[in-house]
């Protein structure tokens, strides 16, 4: 007993790197499909998307984020988009610092690629449906010139078209045009979205965060001041399973498959740290 | 005497009392102070950002040089580094602006620190799973506390969670919304009061260890 | 801050805005002359913006359903000068604020109201000024704290000056300084301090500056010697200060080594791969973790564990608290680590200032009881004097 | 799906395994990547700095606006690297001072703001039990912090409470830290089972 007791405390590190990484990978050679429950922060968005914006109105994502969160934001965004196609919506994109801009890049070529795959009856184009802001430095200074004059902020898009050119715009000039914004960023940034598009220009807004940081901004939920908020993968997982539900997508989607993956993780860690500690405890005894 | 911490001390105290006190007087000029304080703290500070760079080439410049062990990594390190900075010339050049979309800065910010810095940053999930198993110990009531509370967290937060019983993970957001928020305003107000505690210690000059 | 930033933002926008508009505005002025301008009861009401320096005029109007689909255009007559300070708006703000004004000079506003080819003009306004205030009254609340703040530490430093001497409580993680460096002591160990990956500027880097020379001092005492890899250069020479002032002030400089004060890379992952290098082969009897760590924090404490060090960590990160605190043997949380240096150095000064911290939280903790109570008789019993002193109170704050 | 053809897709996979390798152990891919990284983002990093400082609030003030001010900060900085000249160092104290002056002027103002917003947020409005467990959590936590006071009979029993709060906040940031790491995770094998080999869609 004592001899495996030992073995197991002094196991080579790289047999619980494999452990983990096979319980990770494993999922998405043989996906579980766990259910999932929708909470009330993510069908709000949902249904205010759905039901409130009408067709040709106007959506706004800035995307907020860095690499280092991108696991968890980035299929928000492309939920988002494609559910924004499904209804006709235009959607805007912009990032307030210089990796978002090529993150968002990327989701854009990305859903056009996919959903024009999917959906030839009903293509879309980049300029006429869907455009990304160019970068402009000054973050909170952005966001309140964007309430004065959204051309004059941008000036082109990001790549470098002159935005009077877009047909896109047609008629979006301040926040006053846009019918909806979803932040996404796992920083605070998300606060001077807050506090500056919507309290001052009252720009009807939700949230897309990192699980780490949704505790934070409940209480802006309650308050009024963002009617949704997509946490984490399992936020993204929620969103994508009502796309499904309502047909706005086939297939299970990044953020479902990789829920499959979080459980399966997370009950490696919780069996990681109560062996852990079991053999500590016996140890301990054994010392005494 | 310009050697001494005299005039340091000075310019802290100083800096420091005008920015608080233009932060109640609009008028002209400290309405202005803070702004421009502001700025050239950010001209300043990325001088220091700029001196550890600065070190950093000349460590591997030097292991270049002398032929160290593993130096041929650090013609890596110097490679990568003028490739980018040479590319961001050359897409100012060209776009205007080097943070276009579609600039070769870009792309080169795309396809290699995105994929390597996640990567990297992904390789803690793990050192985390590795101290899970060997360092995380419920040594005393504290440990074993924050232990379970974690437990119960992670394990609220996957669906498999729903399977078991619905109440788990509306048991996990109270924890999140309740307890923890408790304690974090608890701790912010800590922090922020102390912060407000050092600074006055700096201001006043009772604290001048970072003059050294 | 943000204030003023955005003042000068707007400033710079309108001033780059209001240069390109003058052509349009000119058409707007020409469709007024086609069309029949009608009478509207709009009336604007212009006011100096409160608590600024004197360059900005706030304009508001009454909304009401009559402006509905309309468009606004706002414009500015000083003398002969008359000028389009916003195009196109959407009323339903009702405020709009010129930044464009001279402190002093009088100005009178009127707006266009249009809808297809209906436009309807306002009244000029009552002439205004725009004034610089010499206090910002919606700070007053922040000025009184700092008043209370500042009060405080002076009167204590002041008592301390006097020769009180003032208490300070146990710090587990911080008595503990003391048998870790005799416990490497014993073993023959080395001792290592990291600062984190924080700059010289960051107050929790300084924090850390602070305690590592307490730590050097009785490093110095017990002849042991003390490692301080470094992420950033000029962190590496304060450290090197700070470690030979502390061997002198023991009465050992000749112990001091400047080779132990090293520099490692400014680079995060670098950095933690050359220091758990560094403590694979120094097996250090004691780490000391103290000052601002993010995702490395972990890779460090790992290690530490794994060598059976005695690991005492601090950092003001809440998001790697929780990794301190699983493997680490004490940690310093948030402000117990920026009181670490008061509690080793016992400064009266020093002292004095944690004691005004100490008085302030007491104020917090009785405005919070307060509050409740107010909050309960208000809302929760409903009686209309405890709900008004509530809202009064949250106003307030 | 099939596997990639896109040679940057290939880079980033490559140079994405490199750093697993690590895992097994350390070796020249690794290193290899893990110093191209290094050396890109610093280069990455000075190329923001130099456009959104040096460009926007040095070069263009200077140039377009005439405003000679800036070249105060600029010398300032400069003598943050009288560091490296041995005999010359002290000077380097003046642009710490001005630097670490700013900082704590402004983080009084700022941390002033969060105080007020963090008490305000603890006043309940309505009265529900959770509620009344924030301010409970809220007080004890703050006494815990007390540092004039011993920790003894009552105010040691608060504190004893302050501490079970601390400790069950910590529990729970800590579970959301590591969702956060196994999402990163995650996200780089969509991508190379997905984008790169297309096993996945």
């Amino acid at each position: 007993m004592m001899k495996i007791i030992n073995y197991l405390d002094h196991i080579d590190k790289r047999w619980i790197y494999l452990v983990l990484a096979i319980a990770v990978i494993f999922p998405f050679l043989f996906p579980i499909g766990c259910p999932m429950k929708i909470t009330p922060p993510v069908s709000n968005m949902y249904n205010y998307i759905n039901d409130s914006i009408p067709e040709g109105g106007v959506m706004l994502v800035s995307v907020d984020y860095d690499p280092s969160t991108m696991a968890e934001l980035h299929p928000m965004g492309k939920a988002l988009i494609t559910h924004c196609f499904s209804k006709n919506i235009r959607v805007f994109l912009m990032g307030l610092y210089p990796p978002g801009v090529g993150l968002a890049q990327d989701m854009i070529s990305n859903t056009l690629e996919e959903w024009n795959k999917s959906n030839p009856d009903n293509i879309k184009i980049l300029g006429n449906d869907i455009s990304l802001f160019a970068f402009v430095p000054g973050v909170s200074v952005v966001i309140l010139k964007m309430g004065e004059d959204i051309r004059g902020t941008f000036n082109t898009d990001a790549y470098g078209n002159d935005l009077d050119s877009l047909p896109i715009m047609a008629g979006v000039n301040t926040y006053n045009d846009i019918d909806y914004m979803v932040d996404l960023a796992g920083s605070s940034v998300i606060l001077s979205w807050i506090i500056y598009a919507n309290g001052r220009y009252n720009q009807k807004m939700g949230i897309g965060t990192t699980a780490v940081s949704m505790a934070e901004y409940y209480a802006y939920l309650n308050s009024g001041q963002a009617n949704g908020m997509l946490g984490g993968l399992k936020g993204a997982a929620e969103y994508e399973a009502l796309l499904i539900k309502n047909n706005v997508s086939q297939d299970r989607n990044q953020a479902s498959i990789g829920m499959d993956a979080q459980s399966s993780g997370h009950l490696t860690y919780i069996i990681f740290i109560i062996v852990g500690n079991i053999i500590y405890f016996i140890k301990r005894k054994k010392e005494k | 005497m310009i050697k001494g911490k005299g005039i340091p001390l000075a310019i802290s105290f100083l800096t420091g009392t005008i920015i608080i006190i233009a932060f109640f007087i609009p008028h002209a000029p400290f309405g202005s102070f803070e702004e421009i304080s502001l700025r050239w703290y950010s001209i300043i500070a990325g001088f220091t950002m700029l001196l550890g760079v600065d070190s950093l080439l000349r460590l591997h410049t030097n292991k270049i040089k002398r032929k160290e062990n593993h130096w041929a990594y650090s013609i890596v390190l110097l490679f990568g580094f003028l490739l980018i900075v040479i590319v961001g010339i050359i897409s100012t050049i060209r776009y205007g602006n080097a943070f276009l979309t579609g600039s070769g800065f870009m792309y080169m910010y795309d396809n290699m620190i995105i994929p390597l810095q996640s990567t990297m940053f992904s390789l803690l999930a793990f050192f985390i799973a590795s101290a899970a198993y060997r360092a995380f110990r419920a040594r005393n009531f504290d440990a074993t506390l924050l232990l379970i509370t974690a437990i119960i967290v992670m394990f609220g937060r996957v669906p498999i969670s729903e399977m078991i019983s619905p109440k788990i993970p509306i048991f996990t957001e109270w924890i999140m919304s309740v307890p923890q928020m408790a304690a974090k305003r608890g701790i912010i107000i800590g922090i922020a009061l102390g912060a407000i505690g050092v600074s006055l210690r700096i201001i006043l000059g009772i604290e001048r260890s970072y003059l050294s | 801050m943000k204030r003023h930033l955005l003042l000068f933002l707007c400033m710079i926008s309108i001033s780059v805005f209001s240069q390109e508009l003058i052509d349009s505005t000119n058409v707007a002025l020409i469709d007024t002359a086609i069309t029949e301008m009608q009478h509207s009861g709009i009336v604007l009401n212009v006011c100096d913006t409160p608590n600024d320096d004197g360059t900005s005029i706030t304009i508001k109007w009454d909304i009401n359903d009559s402006l509905k689909g309309y468009l606004m255009d706002i414009h500015r007559i000083h003398g002969e000068c008359d000028t389009a300070i916003a195009l196109d708006m959407n009323p339903e703000k009702g405020i709009h604020t010129d930044n464009m004004v001279h402190g002093g000079t009088n100005y009178m506003y009127y707006a266009l109201f249009k809808k297809d080819d209906i436009v309807k003009k306002t009244d000029n306004s009552l002439p205004v000024k725009a004034i610089g205030q010499w206090f910002n009254k919606e700070r007053f609340d922040s000025f009184i704290v700092l008043l209370l703040i500042a009060g405080a530490f002076a009167w204590f430093i002041y008592l301390a000056k006097k020769g009180k001497s003032f208490y300070i409580r146990k710090i587990a993680g911080l008595d503990a300084v003391e048998e870790a460096v005799g416990r490497s002591t014993e073993m023959g160990k080395p001792i290592m301090y990291l600062l984190g990956i924080g700059y010289v500027t960051d107050i929790p880097t300084i924090a850390g500056l602070t305690i590592l020379g307490r730590v050097a001092k009785k490093a110095a005492e017990y002849d042991t010697r003390i490692m301080v890899p470094s992420y950033d250069p000029v962190v590496m020479t304060t450290a090197q200060e700070v470690v030979k002032e502390a061997f002198t002030e023991a009465g050992r400089p000749d112990a001091y080594r400047k080779e132990d004060t090293m520099y490692i890379t400014q680079d995060q992952f670098g950095y933690a791969a050359g220091v758990d290098g560094m403590m694979m082969r120094e097996k250090p009897g004691a780490i000391f973790l103290q000052g601002l760590f993010f995702a490395e924090s972990l890779i460090l404490a790992e290690t530490g564990y794994s060598i059976g060090a005695i690991q005492i960590a601090g950092t003001t990160e809440t998001a790697q608290l929780p990794f301190f605190v699983a493997a680490c043997d004490y940690t310093l949380i948030g402000e117990e680590m920026m009181a670490a240096s008061v509690y080793l150095e016992r400064e009266p000064l020093m002292l004095g200032s944690i004691v005004a911290e100490d008085l302030i939280k007491i104020i917090i903790v009785f405005v919070l009881i307060i509050g409740f109570i107010l909050g309960l008789l208000g809302h929760g019993f409903k009686i209309g004097f405890f709900t008004d002193m509530f809202e009064w109170l949250v106003r307030i704050i | 799906m099939a596997i990639s053809t896109s040679i940057w897709i290939w880079i980033a996979a490559l140079l994405t395994l490199s750093i697993y390798s690590f895992l097994y152990k350390d070796n020249p891919f690794y290193k290899f990547s893990e110093k191209i990284l290094v050396g890109i983002s610093i280069g990455y990093t000075v190329s923001i700095y130099f456009h959104n400082t040096i460009i926007a609030k040095v070069w263009n003030p200077l140039v377009h606006d005439h405003n000679f001010l800036v070249i105060v900060p600029l010398i300032l900085g400069l003598l943050m690297f009288s560091r490296l000249f041995k005999g010359k160092a002290y000077l380097s104290r003046i642009p710490i001072a001005f630097v670490v002056g700013t900082g704590c002027g402004m983080s009084i103002p700022s941390s002033f703001e969060n105080l007020f917003k963090q008490v305000q947020g603890t006043m309940p409005q309505v009265f529900t039990i959770g509620n009344i467990i924030i301010l409970i959590g809220v007080l004890s936590t703050l006494i815990y912090f007390f540092f004039s006071v011993e920790h003894k009979g009552i105010i040691g029993k608060v504190t004893r409470v302050g501490i079970t709060f601390i400790m069950i906040g910590f529990g729970a940031a800590f579970g959301a830290t590591i969702m956060a790491r196994i999402s990163l995770f995650i996200g780089r094998i969509q991508f190379l089972l997905g984008d790169w080999l297309g096993i996945i869609s």
